[in-house]
C-alpha cells in the first residue's frame, strides 16, 4: 500500500510532505512532554526496525501471500512515536526495495501515519473499564489493527484513483475504489485477527510492552 | 512409531549416519565459505566439530540439515539424499542462542510445536511432551513462560523441543556458551547419557573431550583434522596452527 | 536479510565525488521537477537526464534492473488498465475493448517518470553510503529525535533480520511449513512477531543502559548540537548542486511555458 | 585534563576506588537480588568476580555505575556517593554482549559518542578516539561498520568505547563470552596489561585466574567468599557448595 513515484501530480506530493511535517511536528511535541523520552528513543528505534523486519514475513494465503503493514499495531505499541517510526521504516522501504518513492514519502507517511495515531486512541480506551478487560482488549486490538488498515487502504485507493488520469469518468473511479476496497477488506480482516493473537501473546508473555 | 524407531537404530550399527562427499557451499559467488568436506559419521557415534569463529562450524550444520544448499557434492544422511528446502525428520539441530528456537509462549507450547506440524494426534503429543521432558529433566518447568526462563533452562528447553521429534541424528551448535558451570556440567552429563548420534559443535574443549569420541576440526571451511580428542587435542602445534589452545586438561598430564 | 544497497557506495565516480548533502539538494529538486512534468515533449528530455547520471554514476546497469524489477510490476498492473478506462478519444478496437488515446498517453507519462524518479533516487542513494545520506540530513535541520531514531533503527536492521532468519529456520528444522492460510500458521506468525517485539524491546533497554552510561541525556549533551556542516571548499560539489538545480528549473519552466500535447 | 587524571590516579593509590556499604537491591518488592554486600576495592586492584548464572553478578554491576538504584546502602566511587541514574564519569562498564553498546553505525562514532556527550571538543575527540584504538590494538577498524565485525573484533572496540571515557574503574561483564581462543588470548593479554582498576565478571575461571589479583565469590545475591583466586578456586567444598568446579588448571598442579 505504497504509492509509487510518478503517479501523483507534485502539489499533491507537495501538500504530503507540508502534512507530514505538520503531524511529524506535532507528535514530537507530543513526545517532547513524555517524562522518559530518553528511555523511549532507543525503545521507540528498536522497534521501528522490528516492525521493519517483521513487515518482511510472507503470510501465505494461496495462491498467493501478503506482507502485513502493522500500522495499527506500531499506533497501539508505539504511541505518537508511531508516527515518526512509520516515516522513518517507509523511508527505508522506497530507499532499499523501491516500494513507494522519494517524491510520494510524504503522501505514503500520511497515509499509513495518521491511522496509526487513531489506532492508539482507540486502544487507550482499553484502561476504561476496570473488568472484563481481556475481552475490551480483544475487541480494541480487533478494531485498532483491522480499523487502521482499512482507514490507509480507503485513503489509498481514493488518492489513487482521482489522481492517475484527469480523463477518468467519476464512475469509472467509484467503481476502481470500490473494487481495490473489497480486497483491503480481506487483508483488514486479517491484520485485525494477527493484531489479536499478538497482543494476547505479548500480554501473556512480556505485558509491559503493553503499558507504557 | 516406537518400533520403527528400534529397527532403525539397530539398521544403523551397519550403516553411515552422515555421509558427506565433496560437500562445497558459498553463500554468495565470492568466497567459499566450505571446501571440499569428506566426512563419515556412522550411526551412534558422537562427534566433536572444532574451530575458531568463522570456520565454518554454523555453515556446516545448516547444510548437513537441509536449510543451505550446498553449490556442490552431496549430503546423505542413512544412505538417503537428503532434501534440501524441506523438513527432514532424521535430523534435529539445537540452536547456539536457545532463544532463537523458543517462540511460543509456553515451554509445553513449544515443545508441542514440532509435534503438531507432523499431524501427530493429541494422545501422541502429550506423551512424547512427557518424556522429552523427563528425559532433559525439566519435567517441573512445563507451564513455565519460555522467554522467561534463565539461561540454562532455556538450552534444557531446546533440547527438549529437538528430542521430541525424535531425530536420529542431533547436531548441537555451541550449546554450552553461557551456560554456568551447574548448567554446564548437566548438560555434558546428559549428552554422556544420550544414544542418538551426535555432532557438538563448540569452543568449550573440556566438554568435547567429555563428551565426544572423535573430534573433526575445521579451518576457513576445510576439514583440517579428524582422530580422537586427545590424540587431536593434545597436538600442540596443530591446535595453535589453527587458532586453538591446548584445553588445560591435557597440558597438565601430559607435561607431567 | 542482505541490504546491498550499499554496494556500489564505494565507487569512484563523479556522482560519488559529490557531497552527499549537495547531492541530497540537487538530485531531490530534480525529482520534483520530473514530478511535475505532465508534457509528453519533456519526456525524452527527462529520460536524457537520467540516462546522463546514471551512466556518471558507474552503477552497473545489472544492479538497476533488479531493483526495478519489483515495483515494475505494480506500476505494469496499474498502468495496462489507463488506455481501457481512460479517455474519450478511441484509437484502436480490440473486440470488446477500446483503447483510448488520452489513456494511452497518461500511461506512458506515468511510467517513464516512475523509471526517471526510480533510477535517479536509486544514484542518490546508491552512490554513497546510507549513511551519510542520514548525517546528511542531520545537517538540513531534521529534528534531533528524528535523526536519532533513524541513526539506531538503521544500526540494528541487519542484526534484527538475522534474528528473523534464524527463527524461521529453526521453524522450519521443527517441520514447520505453512501449508495453505489456517488460523494456526497465522498464530505462528503472530508468535515469531510477537517474539521479534519482545527480543528488540529487551535489548533496547540493554541498549538504553549503554548509552546512559556513556553520558547519554546528561546535561551538557543536550545543550550541545552536533552539525555537520557543508563544506564550503568544495566548489565540485558546489557547482554539480547549482547545475542540477538549474535543470530542474529549466524543467519546471519549460513544462509551464510549452504548449500541452497533443 | 590529562593533568587532573594523573592528579587522581596518584591520590588513589591510598584511597578506595570502590566501597559498598550494607548494598542491597531487589527488581520488585518480591525477591532480593543483591542483599547486604560490603565490598572494598582498592584502587589499581584487579577483582574477579564468580558466581553461578542468576547469583547477581550483571545487577551488581549496574547497581555499582549508578543504573540500578539500590533499595537500600550506600555506594561510594573514590569516597564520593554515587549520583543514580545519572552519568558517572569514573566509572565505566562493558557489557555481556558487545553489540548491544556498539549503537552507532560506525566503529569511530561509536566511540565519539560517549565524548560528544561530555562535550569535548573535536580536536580533543580525535585524539581520544586514536589513544583508544590503539591501546585495544583495533585501529584498522576505525572506519568500519559496527555490526559486520567479528565476536573478538566487536569486543575489543566495545572496550575501546568504555576506555575513551577515561575511566579509573572499568567494569567487563563475561568478556570472553563467545569469544573464540585467540580473540580470548588476546583479550587476557590486554586485560593483564591495563592500568585502570577492574573487575572482571566470568564463568571462564581460567580467565579469572590469569588476569585477577583477588576473587570473590557471589550466591544468590549475597558474597560467601573473598581471597585469592588460588585459594577460593582450588576449595573443592566451597566452589562445589556455590555451584562451581574447580578449573582444569588448578586441580591437575594440586593432586600431584
Ligand atoms: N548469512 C551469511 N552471509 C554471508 N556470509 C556469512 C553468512 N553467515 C556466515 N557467513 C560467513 O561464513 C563464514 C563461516 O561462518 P559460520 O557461522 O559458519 O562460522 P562458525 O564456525 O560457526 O563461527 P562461530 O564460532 O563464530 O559460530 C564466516 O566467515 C562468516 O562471515
Ligand atoms: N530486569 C529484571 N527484572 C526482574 N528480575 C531480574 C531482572 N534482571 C535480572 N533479574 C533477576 O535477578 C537475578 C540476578 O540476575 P543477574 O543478571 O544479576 O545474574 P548474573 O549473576 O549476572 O547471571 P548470569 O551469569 O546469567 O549473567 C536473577 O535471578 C534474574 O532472574
Ligand atoms: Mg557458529
Ligand atoms: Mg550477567
Amino acid at each position: 500500500m505504497h504509492i509509487p513515484d510518478g503517479f501523483l501530480s507534485p502539489s499533491v506530493c507537495i501538500t504530503g510532505y507540508a502534512l507530514t511535517g505538520g503531524v511529524t511536528w506535532q507528535c514530537l511535541r507530543q513526545i517532547d512532554r513524555d517524562r522518559d523520552i530518553q528511555a523511549n528513543i532507543p525503545k521507540a528505534s528498536l522497534l521501528t526496525a522490528a516492525f521493519f523486519v517483521a513487515s518482511l514475513i510472507n503470510i501465505p494465503i494461496p495462491p498467493t501471500s501478503i506482507h502485513l503493514i502493522f500500522n495499527g499495531l506500531m499506533g497501539a505499541l508505539l504511541g505518537y512515536y508511531a508516527f515518526p517510526a512509520i516515516l522513518i521504516g517507509l523511508f527505508f522501504q522506497a530507499v532499499m526495495f523501491q516500494h513507494g518513492g522519494m517524491s510520494t514519502l510524504g503522501v505514503n507517511a500520511i497515509i499509513l501515519g495518521t491511522p496509526a495515531i487513531a489506532a492508539y486512541y482507540l486502544f487507550q480506551q482499553r484502561h476504561l473499564l476496570r473488568d472484563k478487560k481481556p475481552f475490551l482488549t480483544t475487541i480494541l486490538s480487533f478494531a485498532s489493527g483491522a480499523g487502521a488498515l482499512l482507514l490507509s487502504a480507503t485513503m489509498f485507493a481514493i488518492l489513487l484513483v482521482t489522481n492517475i488520469s484527469p480523463d477518468m469518468d467519476i464512475n469509472a473511479e467509484r467503481t476502481a475504489i470500490f473494487i481495490s476496497l473489497g480486497g483491503y477488506g480481506i487483508q483488514a480482516v486479517i491484520e485485525g485477527v494477527f493484531t489479536v493473537m499478538l497482543i494476547s501473546f505479548l500480554e501473556r508473555v512480556k505485558p509491559e510492552l503493553l503499558n507504557s | 512409531m516406537t518400533n520403527l524407531i528400534e529397527t532403525a537404530e539397530q539398521l544403523s550399527i551397519k550403516t553411515k549416519a552422515v555421509s558427506l562427499r565433496n560437500l562445497c557451499f558459498s553463500y554468495e559467488q565470492e568466497r567459499a565459505i566450505l571446501t571440499d568436506i569428506n566426512l563419515e559419521i556412522a550411526s551412534g557415534e558422537s562427534v566433536g566439530l572444532i574451530g575458531a569463529n568463522g570456520a565454518g562450524k554454523t555453515s556446516l550444520f545448516l547444510a548437513v540439515c537441509g536449510i543451505l544448499k550446498p553449490t556442490y557434492g552431496e549430503i546423505k544422511l542413512f544412505e538417503r539424499p537428503i532434501q534440501t528446502g524441506e523438513f527432514n525428520p532424521e535430523i534435529g539441530l539445537v540452536f547456539q542462542n536457545p532463544s532463537d528456537q523458543l517462540f511460543c509462549p509456553t515451554v509445553r507450547d513449544d515443545i508441542a510445536f514440532g509435534l503438531e506440524n507432523i499431524g501427530l494426534d493429541p494422545e501422541e503429543i502429550k506423551a512424547r511432551i512427557a518424556s522429552a521432558l523427563s528425559l532433559t529433566g525439566v519435567t517441573h518447568l512445563a507451564e513455565r513462560i519460555s522467554h522467561q526462563l534463565s539461561g540454562g533452562e532455556k538450552c534444557m528447553v531446546a533440547i527438549a523441543a529437538v528430542l521430541a521429534m525424535l531425530p536420529q541424528i542431533v547436531l548441537y551448535d555451541e550449546p554450552s556458551a553461557n551456560l554456568d558451570m551447574r548448567a554446564r556440567r548437566r548438560l555434558i552429563k546428559f549428552l554422556q547419557s544420550s544414544h542418538e548420534t551426535t555432532v557438538v559443535s563448540s569452543h568449550d574443549l573440556e566438554l568435547i573431550i567429555e563428551v565426544c569420541d572423535r573430534v573433526v576440526m575445521l579451518n576457513q571451511g576445510r576439514i583440517v583434522a579428524d582422530g580422537t580428542p586427545e590424540e587431536i587435542m593434545s597436538n600442540t602445534s596443530l591446535m595453535e596452527a589453527n587458532g586453538l589452545e591446548v584445553p588445560h586438561s591435557l597440558t597438565h598430564s601430559h607435561r607431567r | 536479510m542482505k541490504l546491498i544497497l550499499d554496494r556500489y557506495a564505494y565507487l569512484d565516480s563523479p556522482l560519488h565525488r559529490w557531497q552527499q548533502g549537495y547531492k541530497l539538494i540537487g538530485l531531490l529538486s530534480l525529482i520534483f521537477a520530473f514530478a511535475v512534468i505532465q508534457n509528453i515533449w519533456l519526456l525524452p528530455l527527462m529520460v536524457i537526464i537520467t540516462w546522463v547520471l546514471f551512466s556518471l554514476s558507474e552503477i552497473p546497469v545489472g544492479f538497476l534492473i533488479k531493483r526495478l524489477r519489483y515495483p515494475s510490476w505494480f506500476i505494469f498492473a496499474v498502468v495496462i488498465l489507463l488506455p481501457l478506462i481512460s479517455g474519450t478519444t478511441p484509437i484502436l478496437q480490440l473486440g470488446y475493448l477500446t483503447i483510448k488515446q488520452e489513456g494511452s498517453w497518461q500511461a506512458i507519462l506515468i511510467s517513464v517518470r516512475f523509471f526517471c524518479i526510480l533510477t535517479v533516487s536509486l544514484v542518490l542513494f546508491g552512490t554513497a553510503p546510507f549513511l551519510n545520506s542520514i548525517k546528511a540530513m542531520r545537517s538540513f535541520g531534521m529534528p534531533r529525535v528524528i535523526v536519532d531514531m533513524t541513526l539506531l533503527s538503521y544500526r540494528y536492521l541487519e542484526e534484527l533480520g538475522e534474528m528473523l532468519t534464524t527463527m524461521q529456520r529453526a521453524m522450519k528444522l521443527r517441520g514447520f511449513k505453512a501449508r495453505g492460510f489456517n488460523r494456526r500458521t497465522l498464530k505462528v506468525f503472530a508468535q515469531l512477531t510477537g517474539s521479534i517485539l519482545i527480543r528488540s524491546y529487551e535489548r533496547s533497554s540493554r541498549i538504553y543502559q549503554a548509552m546512559i552510561l556513556r553520558g547519554y541525556g546528561s546535561q551538557i549533551s543536550k545543550k550541545k548540537q552536533k552539525k555537520i556542516e557543508f563544506d564550503q571548499s568544495d566548489r565540485y560539489s558546489l557547482r554539480a548542486t547549482i547545475t542540477v538545480v538549474t535543470m530542474a528549473i529549466l524543467l519546471i519552466v519549460l513544462e509551464a511555458i510549452l504548449p500541452s500535447f497533443p
